[in-house]
């Protein structure tokens, strides 16, 4: 991988800030940036997110490589959890296995427009549809994760808490993230479908805002990851070696499928990130509520105290020369 | 007159509030956003933005009979997700 | 009323956004926007509102329908407090009446700007004056419904609580949401007259980002209005029918307003919205410190949860054909 | 030493503030943005931005005769506007 | 059992935190943006914004020993830097 | 002083603003703006000064007047707490002495932008390197502080508080607010000089949003200023008027040096001001943490209840008056 990619990631604003926020914990400056202000920036930018990807989806119709490229992205989100679901039972036990899988099988917003912002400053191309993929990768990780649960979980669960199908969809489709990003999907298609002045009177909140919105979140995402990295030693070496080696390989994974989705440089490193990054918003909030027994230290230290910025520093560069090796830009 | 002091995942607020509402309490109060460590786990700020919801306090002053009437449904859900209760003594002012 | 408009008033992303708010309460989906995220929005929208206005009032002058319409805006939120005050004695004693009428005489700034992206969507024009009627319907309105608990209170009320004309211009005008929205108004306006600079570095604050901020907070006021829907059937199947009845009446009556003061068809529109629609901010706030007798319950879910969803939704659209009909364009 | 606890709408928070300040307390701690509900109202997280304004919870440590001081107008502000006070037994640490 | 509460500026929680954990509490929790006034200083809303802190409210249930474990500890910090600390009798729900 | 010039600076929104909150307070109105939400605001703008500053500074480089002109702001930041700590020692202890002169040698960043509202309205130009100097004078004086304290207060303070030189240093540099405006500076001089596109898309943020974001706090601003006023009454005529008296005597001796480094005349504002102004962020942060001696009550109701509202409304037209009289436009 040329440090040149590296450099040239780590030199956009968002990683920048990123920084800030990571050395800020490091060197014991007291910035913080008190709740409920992380919330209002994740709200905004699930809500950004998901209107500019109903826009561009509406743009650009179902045909073409939007409905494969979805739909593997779906079946990547099945198949992930299962790999990881194999691997983390070696050590761990059935309810924080399938918790950590269903993380990583689903996807994080922000390391995808963190790869966006890099290949904007790269100035290569890719397409507003791949917004849709990352929408409909949460659901189906939060499914697999709670049927791994409700198939290899002790019969003898307390209080009964036999899972039911109902609150395993309402789970994974009606969760405050997944719902409010799916919500301004829609909204953005409908609007771009029947409102073009609406669409044209969003764009500087949406749109315009977004970037400085990013970094200031990735300031906090910054100081937030940091502090989470001590709680990584309890959760051993194992766990730790898991949250750099899955991204790899999901990443690796995820490559390979975009060759054969023919997909262009720009939404193959997209799709590598959508599959090599892991959830801290939707699913630990749905495994909390249905899996109380997996333990939220790990799931939230690997998926945002290692596995987050490791692709936000090293894993978008690191893909993007692998997709550069085999997917040879036109 | 008791007063009875609740700390849990604000996740499980709606069930606790409801086993007090069940029993009729005759009020509460709840505060929100708190932190805290208990014997197996942490709560920190951060997990207001992830959804995992930081912990709820729930304060009420009834009589011991009230409490008697919601205990046992309120320490299930407590054993299962966690949380604390504990009961002191109180007088109207 | 054509389905036509009712879907084109659907259709703009601001009502989709309240629509994704309510199915978020009834699908129970755990999406919350946090206090005091709201408050930001809701400060915000007053301040911007107030100031754009402040500059269209500067621009138009004083002249031409400009007075006269803001007259009448004033004359309307004397007068139908004391139309509802009549009918809500029916069934609730004086307190819980004159709070509630107070409400229905004062605005809501939201289904305000609401109607104006209604029209936007229309391509209908309407005048920036309007917003200056707005601005002075809020304080007029507390004063009657003040008044109407000074003469019509038991003359024992405890705690010697006789009201004096003091406070009630001080609840009427000094309460936030007014002072605020009144004092924006004033600043843009001096700001218009005096430093063409400062209005145009304060355009993508006040103008372009507004757009986007109103949707953020429909989504919210979706959440809050579904929430507070349940409470509407303790309030009984009077206030029920009152508070989706008297916004037609009221409507109705602006309407005839506009057409004897030859308001163009958009004026007109928000003319009827400001008579149709209900205060739950600044109303609420002044009556629960002046009349801490009436109950909070009342004036809060038949504004916020019944009256106001039924304007955004069902209300702008009728209003306008009712416009339509009345008010024939040139 | 007393522990005194009040609850009620922030709305009334300068006044009764005010009366046990008048009183000569030797402090008060306050929680703002607590939620709750009592025999009669309810108050939510969303009257915040409506300007409703949510409770207050202020906490007081003070001998018994302090309270005697304040007891009376704090009692009235609190028949008037809504609101509890209970009071338990404290020690300094 | 016992209930302790702990009242001080923020700026001092990771401290008044470290002697808790040192004596090896079962659990602690925390509210923080608590105003309020002590025999010498206030504390407003406004300390939030220019970076002074407002104060934190630390509630632990434990043992009379566990406190005499770290209470010189904190008393020695209350006393520089301000802060209040009351313990009550609780018993667990 | 022309009473033209406080004209033009009063009617700048932002002074206007400033105004608005000093009025809700005296007129006891209930308008107010919960926390976090100003503390959103001052991050912001930190972050946003800071960006910009850096890109200015990456433009400017550092031949010219830029490098004369950040040391002579580091020394005044040096010299300045010196002459105030020698007169407050007149009336008060070294601990309150030390660090309401640290204060006072620092600086206020929104006093600062609102200089730069006031010469962008006037059309009087200025250099963006500025804000280095801003940037530059926390530290300096925080440390000044310190050390006078470390020499001048009694050798038996309790606790074996001896002030440890990295202490010391960690306090100055690592201040939460200190370290994101420097923080924030770097990345924009990086940004500037290697992702042209990054700054592109950083511009509706950091700089368009800006001044209506400037607008919305300083009417928080208003609001806090005015509430700390009563409490200046107990700091005594002294110290009100030392708040009033030194800042006029540091922009005096601002604008001599600022005439010795041949500054143009929007400079020689600015800094001025920076001399003028004093710190109510970073400063009284560091002070408590490491001089819990000092009553903040007294560093808070003179930076914040008397030197910001008079610099703000009328030290920045008298400190104009005296640059156009010293310093003649060319
Ligand atoms: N001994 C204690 N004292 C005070 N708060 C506690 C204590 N133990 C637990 N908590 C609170 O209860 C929450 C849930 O604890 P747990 O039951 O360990 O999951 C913690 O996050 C703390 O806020
Ligand atoms: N029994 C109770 N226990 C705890 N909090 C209460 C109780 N009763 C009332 N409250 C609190 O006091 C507030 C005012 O109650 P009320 O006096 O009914 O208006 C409620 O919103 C609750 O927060
Ligand atoms: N008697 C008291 N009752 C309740 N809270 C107190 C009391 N005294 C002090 N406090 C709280 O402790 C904080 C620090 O007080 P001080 O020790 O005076 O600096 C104050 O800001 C109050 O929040
Ligand atoms: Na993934
Ligand atoms: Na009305
Ligand atoms: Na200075």
């Amino acid at each position: 991988m040329g440090t040149n990619l590296v450099l040239q990631n780590v030199l956009t604003p968002p990683v920048l800030f990123f920084f800030l926020g990571i050395i800020a914990v490091i060197a014991r400056s007291d910035l913080e940036i008190p709740a409920p202000l992380p919330k209002l920036f994740s709200l905004y930018l699930l809500l950004a997110i998901g209107f500019k990807g109903g826009l561009e989806l509406e743009k650009s119709g179902f045909g073409g490589q939007v409905l494969p490229t979805v739909m593997a992205a779906i079946v990547m989100s099945l198949f992930i959890p299962l790999i990881c679901f194999v691997i983390l039972r070696l050590k761990l036990d059935v309810f924080n296995s399938a918790a950590i899988a269903a993380a990583y099988g689903s996807i994080s917003a922000v390391t995808f427009i963190t790869a966006e912002s890099f290949l904007a400053s790269m100035k290569i191309p890719f397409d507003g549809f791949m917004v849709a993929a990352l929408a409909l990768m949460e659901s189906p990780a939060i499914i697999v994760g709670l049927l791994l649960v409700k198939l290899g979980a002790p019969s003898n669960r307390p209080n009964g808490r036999v899972m039911k199908w109902r609150s395993i969809l309402h789970e994974s489709m009606l969760n405050g993230s997944v719902y409010l990003l799916l919500g301004s999907l829609v909204i953005g298609f409908l609007t771009a479908a029947n409102n073009p002045i609406g669409v044209e009177k969003m764009n500087p909140f949406t749109d315009k805002l977004f970037y400085g919105a990013e970094c200031f979140f990735l300031l906090d995402m910054g100081i937030v990851a940091a502090q989470r990295l001590p709680g990584l030693k309890k959760a051993g070496s194992f766990l730790i070696m898991f949250a750099i080696l899955i991204p790899l390989i999901n990443a690796f994974i995820g490559i390979l499928v975009a060759k054969l989705l023919s997909l262009q440089p720009g939404n193959a490193l997209l799709f590598a990130v959508l599959c090599a990054s892991a959830s801290y918003l939707a699913v630990p909030a749905a495994m909390r509520m249905t899996v109380p027994e997996a333990k939220a230290s790990y799931y939230i230290s690997t998926t945002l105290g290692l596995t987050f910025p490791f692709n936000i520093v090293f894993g978008i560069p690191l893909y993007m020369s692998l997709v550069n090796k085999f997917i040879p830009s036109i | 007159m008791k007063r009875l002091d609740l700390i849990f995942s604000e996740r499980e607020l709606d069930a606790i509030l409801a086993a007090l509402e069940a029993a009729d309490v005759p009020g509460y109060t709840v505060l929100k956003h708190a932190t805290g460590k208990g014997p197996q786990t942490i709560c920190s700020e951060d997990m207001e933005f992830t959804g995992l919801g930081t912990n709820a306090h729930v304060i009420v002053f009834c009589e011991l009979e009230m409490i008697d009437k919601f205990r046992e449904n309120i320490r299930s859900l407590l054993n299962y997700y966690g949380g604390v209760a504990y009961i002191s003594e109180a007088t109207e002012m």
